[in-house]
C-alpha cells in the first residue's frame, strides 16, 4: 500500500543557513506521526515545505505516491491535505461562519457564484454548524467575528477548518500552543479519535500529549533527523536524550 | 555619431539621474525604515527651489539662497513629520498614499498663495552660467556643478550611513525596530531625523534644478513618481540600489529622448518619429520597472536585512 | 522561521487593524435614497432653475460608476491600484478613435470599449496580480503610464490635446448625445453596478475575495487559488470602468490622455475612501461630495485645493470608514 | 469655478438702461496655474474696453461673467455648460487654448449661443468644423508660423533647427514654419509637454549646436524664461539667431527683463498686432492700459479688448437686440468697427484676414522690453483651412 506521505532527502537553504538537512520520512495511512525537536530545529520550515508554502532546495514530497514537490499549496489541499498553523491563520475580520464556509466552498471545488448570497444559504450555514460541532464548538459561535474569539477558541476553529471535508492527511503545527489545560485535554481527546482514520503529522511541544498520542515520532535537531521510532524507542534513545530531552529535564 | 553631442547627452543624463537620486534616497530611507509611502516628498523639492529662488532674487546670490534654503527645508521637514506623518507609520499604505496626496494639495496651494501662480526664475552667478572646455568638448558649467554637488552629497550620505554612529542606529532601526529600542535607540527621534534628512536631500535636488527649470507649482509631483520608480527598481531601502537605478533612469530618459526619434525615423515618417520618441522614452522607464517587478520583485539591489 | 515565508509583503496593506465593516442596513438604505434622489434630480433642479447642476451630477454619476468598479478590487480585494483611471481612457478612446474613423454605431463602440478594457485588464492583471502591496500599486501605475504616454505620443489621435468627438454614439433611436437620454442611461448603469456590488459582496466570490484580502495563506490552505479569483475581479472591474469611460466620452465629447494620469487614479481612490470603502453607497456618495465640494469651494476661493487637502487629511485621520462609516457610527450597533 | 461677476451699470445710464435686460457675456480664460498671467491680462483688457464704451451696448448694460478653465479642456467644457445653462449668456468668449475651445465648442454652439474666440484658433474650427455662429478675433493659429517662415526667407536664413513642445499646437507651429521656409531644416525636436513637461532642454540645445544651424525656431508658450535661460546657458546665442512665436510676448518680457536674460533682445517674432501700431484705437488702448495697470498690454489683451467694441458695433448696427441672432450674425460678419489693429475683414470661416509684421524684441522709449516693428510686413494672409469650411458667406 502506498504511504500517505513520503519525503525523500528534503533540503532547504536560507542563504547560508541549512534549515532542512536531508530529511526523509514515510507515513503509512492512518498513522499519527509526531515531529519533535528543540526550538529552531526547523519543524515549521519542514511543514511549510510539505504543504507547498516554501519551495525546497532539493528533495521530493509525495502524497499517496504522487510527486507534489512542485505543486502549489492550493493543489495539495485539493488532494486532501490540510494544515493548521503555529500562528493562528484565520481571516480575522470575517465571522466564524464565513471562515468555515470558505473551506466548505473549497471542498465543492469553486467559489465562482457571484450572485448567490452566502449568508442566506441554509445548506452552507448548516454545514458550517456541523463542522463546528465536530470539535465541540456550539453553533451560536457562527455569527461572531474571529478577532473577538479567545486564543483557545481560535485554535479550535483552526482545527475545525482543517477537518472540513475529511482530509486524508493533516499537518498540525503546535495545535496546543497557548491552550489552557482543560482545552489541551479536549484537543488531545479529539486527536486521539482521529487515529487510524486520518493520517496526522503533529508538531507539538507538549510532550505528555505527544507521547500519549503518537504512533511514531521523528526527532529533528538543527534540521536533521536524529531518530525515528515508537514513543518507547524514542524515550530510550541515548542521542535523543542528549540532544533534546536532556535539556528539558 | 557626434561625440560632442553624445558627451553632452551623457552629462545631462547623469545630471538628471543624480537629481533623481537626491529624491529617491530620502524616499527610499523613509520607505525602508518607517514603511511609509510619501507622495509628498516632492513638496520639499518644490520648497527648496522656491525658498532658494526667493533669497537668490532678493539678495542676488544663488549661493546665499542655497545656504538659507537648507535649514528652512530641514525645519519644514521636521514640522511635517511631527504634525502629520508620524501618526501614519503604523497605518496601511492606502492611508499613507491618501494623506500625503492631501498634503501635496495643501502645499501646492499654499505656495500659490505665497508666491503667486507664475513660478520664479532663478538667476545664476556668472561663473556658473558659462561653458567649460574639457578636452575639446564644451560643456555647460552649471551642469558640471550639479553633478559635482550631487556626487558629493551622495558620497557623504553613504559615508554617514555606513560609518557613523548615527548611521549605525539608522541601520539598526531599519532592520529591527524592537531590537533597536531594546538597545536604547530612540526610534522616534531616528524616524524624525531620517524624514528630515530625506526632506533636505529632496530640497537640495529642487535647489539644484531651480536655475534650469525655474521654481514652479507642482514641480515635485511628477518627479516624485519617477523617484518611486527608481526605488522600486533599485530595491526599497537600498541607497546603493537607488543610486544605480537613478542614474539608469536618468540615462534612459535623456538618451532615449535624444536618440529614439532618429532610430524610429528609420522606420516611420519623421513627424511620427519625433512625436513618438519622447513618449517611448517614458514608456521604456515604466517597462523597465515592470520587468524588474516581475523577475526580481525586491529590486535589483535589495538591502541585506530585508 | 515563519518570518521568512513569503506573502508577508502585502500583510501591511491588508491585515492592518481591521476597518470595522459598515452596517449593511444603513448602507443599503443610503444607496436606495441616493439613487431615488438622482432619479428625480433633473426635474427638481429644472423646476428651481438650476439645471446646470444636472451636469455636475451626471459627471458625478459617471465617476461613481468608475469608483464602484474600483471598489471591487480595492474594497473587496484589498488591492490598491494607482492605475485604474487607465480604463476610463481605454473606454473613451474606443469611442473617440472609432468616431474619428467615422464609425458612430453604438454597439460597435460599446463592444470595442468593453472588449479592449477587458483585454487590457486581463493582460496586465496576469502580471500585476503576481505582486502585492506597494509593488501592486507601482505596477498598476506603470501600466497606466505606458498607455498614457502612448496616447500622448500618437499624433493622429490628438496626442496631448486629446481627441474631440464630433458625433455622439447612437443605438438606433437612442442618441447618447442627448443629455436627458444620457442621464438616465448613466443612472441605470450606476444602479446596476451598485446592485451588482451589493450581491457580489455577499456571494461566494465576494467571500473569497475578502478572505484573500484578510489572509491569503488561509485561502490557499483550504485549497483555493486566490490569483484566479482576483484576476476575474480585476477584469470585471476594468471592464466596468471601461464602460464608465465610454459614457464619459459621450458626455464630454472628447478624450484626453490626462484622464489616465495617476492623479485621476488617485482621485478615484480618494472617492472610494471618502465615501466608504467596500460599501455599496460609498462610491457614489464620495463622487457627489467630491464634485459638489469642487463646485462649491471653487466658487468661494481660487485657493480651494488647500481646504480640500485638509478635508482629505481630516477624513483619513478621523473618519476612516468614510461618509458611510459616519452614518453607521451614529447608531450603536 | 469663479464667480467674479463684473456688474458695470454706471450711474450715467441708470435712468435709461435700468429696466433694460443686460447683455450677458461669458468669458472663459485661465485664471489659475502659471498661465493665469495671460488670463488676467485678458480680464483687465475686457474691463478697460467696457469702460471705454461706456458700460453699455444699445442701452443694455454689459455684464461679463469670467470663468477659469484651469488649463483643462474638461473644466472649460463644464464652465461653458454652466454659462449657457445656468447664466444663460448671449455670447461665450475668451479661450486661450485650442483644446479648451474644442472641448467647449459643442456645448456652446448646440445651445444657439455665439462663440467668439479672442485667441485660440484650432484648424478644425477654421475648416471642417467651422460654424456660422463661431467668430475669431485673430487669424487662425497656423498663419503666424507660416508668416514667420516667410520672414525667415526674407532675412536670409539658410539652416533652421525647429524646437517645439510635443502637442498639437506645437507640431502645428513646426509644420507651419516648415511649410513656408525655403531653406534647409537641419533638425527638429518635439519635447515632452502636458502635466509633466520637459523643462530641461540641454539635450536638444546640444543637438542644435551640433547641427550647424544658423537659426533656431522655438515655440514655448508660458515657458519663455526657462527656455531663454537655457538658450543663454548653452552658449549658442552668438552663432544661432532665435526666432519665436507666442513665446517672447508682452506677458513674458517683463519677467525676462527682470531676470536679465539678454538673449531675448534682438530675437524675432511675428504677429498681427504689437503695442507700437499707430491707429487711434490702439494708442488709446495701450496708453490707458499702461496707465491703469502699470504695464504694457499683450496680444492676448489686444484681442480681448477688441471683443467689446466688436460686439457693440454689431449689436447696434443690427437694431440693438442681441436676441435677433440672424441680424447680429450678419453684422458680426461685416466686422465694421475700429479694431486696435485697424480695419480688417473676415474670411468665410469667420477668421480675420490680417497683416503680419516682423517684430524684434527691443526696449521701448521708456526702456521696457517690448516689440518693435522692423518694417517687414506680409499683407492679407489667409489660413489654408478655409477651403474646407462650409459657411455660406
Amino acid at each position: 500500500m502506498t504511504p500517505a506521505l513520503q519525503v525523500n532527502r528534503l533540503n532547504k537553504y536560507f542563504g547560508g543557513l541549512h534549515a532542512t538537512r536531508d530529511v526523509s520520512m514515510t507515513l503509512p495511512r492512518g498513522e499519527l506521526h509526531a515531529v519533535i525537536g528543540p526550538n529552531g530545529a526547523g519543524k515549521t520550515t519542514l511543514i511549510s515545505q510539505l504543504f507547498g508554502e516554501l519551495r525546497p532546495s532539493s528533495g521530493q514530497v509525495l502524497i499517496e505516491g504522487r510527486d507534489v514537490t512542485h505543486r502549489p499549496t492550493h493543489e495539495r489541499a485539493g488532494l486532501g491535505m490540510a494544515r493548521s498553523f503555529q500562528i493562528t491563520t484565520l481571516v480575522r475580520d470575517l465571522t466564524v461562519a464565513e471562515n468555515v464556509i470558505l473551506a466548505l466552498l473549497a471542498r465543492q471545488g469553486h467559489a465562482g457564484r457571484f450572485w448567490r448570497r452566502v449568508d442566506r444559504n441554509a445548506g452552507l450555514q448548516a454545514d458550517a454548524a456541523g463542522a463546528l460541532a465536530r470539535i465541540g464548538m456550539p453553533a451560536t459561535q457562527l455569527g461572531r467575528r474571529v478577532s473577538d474569539l479567545s486564543h483557545g477558541e481560535q485554535r479550535m476553529l483552526e482545527l475545525a477548518i482543517a477537518m472540513v471535508g475529511d482530509p486524508t492527511l493533516i499537518l498540525l503545527d503546535e495545535p496546543m500552543a497557548g491552550l489552557g489545560s482543560e482545552e489541551s485535554r479536549a484537543m488531545t481527546r479529539f486527536l486521539a479519535q482521529l487515529k487510524g482514520k486520518t493520517t496526522v503529522l503533529l508538531v507539538e511541544h507538549d510532550m505528555e500529549a505527544v507521547f500519549e498520542l503518537a504512533d511514531r515520532l521523528t526527532v529533528l535537531v538543527r534540521g536533521e533527523v536524529v531518530a525515528v521510532g515508537t514513543p518507547a524507542q524514542i524515550r530510550d534513545d541515548e542521542r535523543v536524550r542528549d540532544a533534546y530531552l536532556g535539556e528539558d529535564a | 555619431m557626434d561625440t560632442v553631442l553624445f558627451v553632452n547627452q551623457l552629462l545631462n543624463g547623469i545630471q538628471l539621474g543624480l537629481i533623481l537620486f537626491l529624491l529617491a534616497a530620502g524616499l527610499s530611507l523613509v520607505f525602508g525604515i518607517m514603511d511609509f509611502i510619501n507622495l509628498a516628498h516632492g513638496v520639499f523639492y518644490m520648497l527648496g527651489a522656491y525658498i532658494c529662488a526667493t533669497v537668490a532674487i532678493a539678495s542676488g546670490s544663488f549661493i546665499l539662497g542655497f545656504v538659507v534654503a537648507l535649514p528652512a527645508v530641514l525645519v519644514l521637514g521636521l514640522a511635517t513629520e511631527w504634525l502629520i506623518v508620524r501618526h501614519f507609520y503604523k497605518r496601511d499604505h492606502l492611508d499613507q498614499v491618501l494623506v500625503t496626496f492631501g498634503l501635496v494639495l495643501c502645499a501646492d496651494t499654499a505656495v500659490k498663495y505665497l508666491w503667486g501662480p507664475q513660478g520664479l526664475s532663478v538667476p545664476l552667478p556668472a561663473w556658473l552660467g558659462g561653458q567649460v572646455a574639457l578636452g575639446g568638448i564644451t560643456l555647460p558649467a552649471y551642469r558640471l556643478f550639479i553633478v559635482a554637488v550631487a556626487a558629493v552629497v551622495a558620497l557623504a550620505l553613504w559615508q554617514v550611513i555606513a560609518r557613523t554612529r548615527v548611521g549605525m542606529m539608522v541601520r539598526a532601526s531599519a532592520s529591527n525596530e524592537e531590537m533597536a529600542r531594546a538597545l536604547g535607540i530612540e526610534t522616534r527621534m531616528i524616524f524624525a531625523l531620517v524624514f528630515a534628512i530625506g526632506a533636505v536631500l529632496a530640497g537640495i535636488g529642487g535647489i539644484m534644478v531651480a536655475p534650469i527649470t525655474g521654481a514652479s507649482i507642482g514641480m515635485g509631483n511628477q518627479i516624485v513618481i519617477l523617484a518611486l520608480v527608481v526605488i522600486i527598481i533599485g530595491g526599497i531601502g537600498s541607497i546603493f540600489g537607488a543610486f544605480v537605478a537613478a542614474i539608469g533612469v536618468g540615462l534612459i530618459d535623456t538618451l532615449g529622448r535624444a536618440y529614439l526619434p532618429s532610430i524610429l525615423g528609420a522606420v516611420f515618417s519623421p513627424s511620427v518619429a519625433s512625436s513618438a520618441g519622447p513618449a517611448l522614452a517614458s514608456i521604456l522607464i515604466y517597462l523597465t520597472m515592470t520587468l524588474v517587478l516581475v523577475f526580481r520583485p525586491s529590486g535589483l539591489f535589495p538591502p541585506a536585512n530585508r | 522561521m515563519t518570518r521568512s515565508i513569503p506573502a508577508e509583503d502585502g500583510a501591511k496593506l491588508t491585515s492592518a487593524p481591521a476597518r470595522p465593516r459598515p452596517a449593511t442596513d444603513c448602507d443599503l438604505v443610503a444607496a436606495f435614497v441616493i439613487l431615488a434622489a438622482l432619479a428625480v434630480a433633473p426635474f427638481a433642479l429644472a423646476a428651481i432653475g438650476h439645471d446646470f447642476w444636472t451636469d455636475v451630477i451626471l459627471r458625478a454619476m459617471i465617476l461613481g460608476i468608475a469608483a464602484v468598479s474600483l471598489n471591487f478590487i480595492i474594497g473587496l480585494g484589498g488591492l490598491v491600484s494607482l492605475g485604474h483611471a487607465v480604463f476610463l481612457g481605454i473606454g473613451g478612446y474606443s469611442v473617440g478613435i472609432l468616431a474619428d474613423l467615422g464609425i458612430d454605431n453604438g454597439p460597435a463602440q460599446l463592444g470595442a470599449a468593453l472588449l479592449f478594457s477587458a483585454a487590457f485588464a486581463w493582460l496586465t492583471g496576469m502580471i500585476a496580480l503576481r505582486t502585492r502591496g506597494v509593488h501592486f500599486i507601482m505596477i498598476t501605475l506603470a501600466f497606466a503610464q505606458m498607455v498614457y504616454f502612448t496616447m500622448m505620443g500618437l499624433r493622429q489621435f490628438g496626442g496631448d490635446d486629446g481627441l474631440t468627438i464630433n458625433y455622439s454614439t447612437t443605438f438606433g433611436p437612442l442618441d447618447l448625445g442627448d443629455k436627458d437620454v444620457l442621464y438616465y442611461v448613466v443612472l441605470a448603469v450606476l444602479g446596476a453596478a451598485m446592485l451588482g456590488f451589493a450581491r457580489v459582496r455577499r456571494s461566494d466570490f465576494g467571500l473569497l475575495l475578502k478572505a484573500a484580502k484578510g489572509n491569503e495563506r488561509r485561502v490557499s490552505a483550504v485549497g483555493f487559488n486566490a490569483y484566479r479569483y482576483r484576476l476575474a475581479a480585476y477584469v470585471a472591474a476594468g471592464t466596468l470602468c471601461g464602460l464608465a469611460g465610454f459614457l464619459d466620452a459621450n458626455f464630454t465629447g472628447f478624450v484626453t490622455p490626462s484622464a489616465m494620469s495617476w492623479i485621476s487614479s488617485g482621485e478615484l481612490i480618494f472617492i472610494v475612501i471618502v465615501g466608504g470603502i467596500a460599501s455599496v453607497s460609498g462610491p457614489i456618495a464620495g463622487a457627489l461630495v467630491f464634485l459638489l465640494i469642487e463646485e462649491w469651494m471653487g466658487g468661494l476661493t481660487v485657493y480651494w485645493h488647500f481646504w480640500f487637502g485638509l478635508f482629505l487629511i481630516a477624513i483619513i485621520l478621523f473618519a476612516r470608514n468614510g461618509l458611510v462609516g459616519l452614518l453607521n457610527q451614529r447608531r450603536p450597533r | 469655478m469663479k464667480l467674479a461677476t463684473a456688474f458695470l451699470a454706471t450711474a450715467l445710464m441708470a435712468t435709461t438702461a435700468h429696466a433694460q435686460e443686460p447683455i450677458r457675456i461669458g468669458f472663459i480664460t485661465t485664471l489659475t496655474t502659471p498661465a493665469a498671467a495671460i488670463g488676467n491680462d485678458m480680464v483687465d483688457a475686457v474691463n478697460l474696453a467696457i469702460d471705454h464704451v461706456g458700460g453699455e451696448i444699445a442701452g443694455h448694460p454689459i455684464q461679463v461673467i469670467f470663468e477659469d478653465d484651469g488649463l483643462q479642456p474638461e473644466l472649460g467644457r463644464q464652465k461653458a455648460e454652466k454659462l449657457v445653462r445656468q447664466e444663460k449668456v448671449d455670447v461665450v468668449s475668451g479661450f486661450i487654448w485650442s483644446n479648451v475651445l474644442m472641448a467647449a465648442r459643442r456645448t456652446v454652439l448646440d445651445s444657439d449661443t455665439f462663440l467668439i474666440s479672442t485667441n485660440a484658433g484650432p484648424s478644425d474650427l477654421a475648416g471642417k468644423l467651422c460654424s456660422p455662429d463661431f467668430f475669431s478675433l485673430r487669424g487662425q493659429n497656423d498663419v503666424v508660423p507660416m508668416a514667420l517662415g516667410q520672414i525667415m526667407n526674407e532675412r536670409g536664413v539658410e539652416k533652421l533647427y525647429v524646437m517645439t513642445p510635443n502637442y498639437s499646437a506645437g507640431t502645428d507651429m513646426a509644420a507651419g514654419v516648415e511649410n513656408t521656409f525655403e531653406g534647409e531644416v537641419v533638425g527638429r525636436d518635439f519635447t515632452k509637454w502636458g502635466e509633466d513637461p520637459q523643462l530641461d532642454f540641454s539635450a536638444e540645445l546640444a543637438k542644435v549646436g551640433a547641427s550647424g544651424a544658423d537659426a533656431l525656431f522655438a515655440f514655448y508658450p508660458g515657458r519663455a524664461a526657462i527656455f531663454a535661460r537655457q538658450f543663454e546657458q548653452s552658449g549658442l546665442a552668438d552663432r544661432v539667431k532665435l526666432y519665436t512665436v507666442y513665446t517672447f510676448d508682452q506677458i513674458a518680457l517683463p519677467t525676462l527683463q527682470e531676470a536679465g536674460i539678454d538673449v531675448a533682445l534682438g530675437s524675432v517674432t511675428v504677429d498681427y498686432w504689437s503695442p507700437d501700431i499707430d491707429t487711434p484705437a490702439n494708442v488709446k488702448f495701450v496708453e490707458d492700459f499702461k496707465e491703469r495697470y502699470g504695464r504694457l498690454p499683450s496680444n492676448y489683451a489686444a484681442a480681448a479688448y477688441d471683443l467689446i467694441p466688436y460686439l457693440k458695433a454689431a449689436v447696434e448696427q443690427s437694431g440693438g437686440d442681441i436676441k435677433d441672432r440672424d441680424a447680429v450674425r450678419e453684422a458680426l460678419i461685416r466686422a465694421d468697427y475700429e479694431s486696435v489693429r485697424g480695419r480688417y475683414s473676415l474670411a468665410r470661416n469667420h477668421f480675420p484676414i490680417d497683416n503680419y509684421r516682423s517684430l524684434e524684441i527691443a526696449p521701448d522709449a521708456n526702456g521696457a522690453w517690448s516689440m518693435r516693428s522692423d518694417g517687414l510686413e506680409l499683407a492679407g494672409l489667409v489660413d489654408p483651412y478655409v477651403d474646407q469650411c462650409g459657411n455660406d458667406s
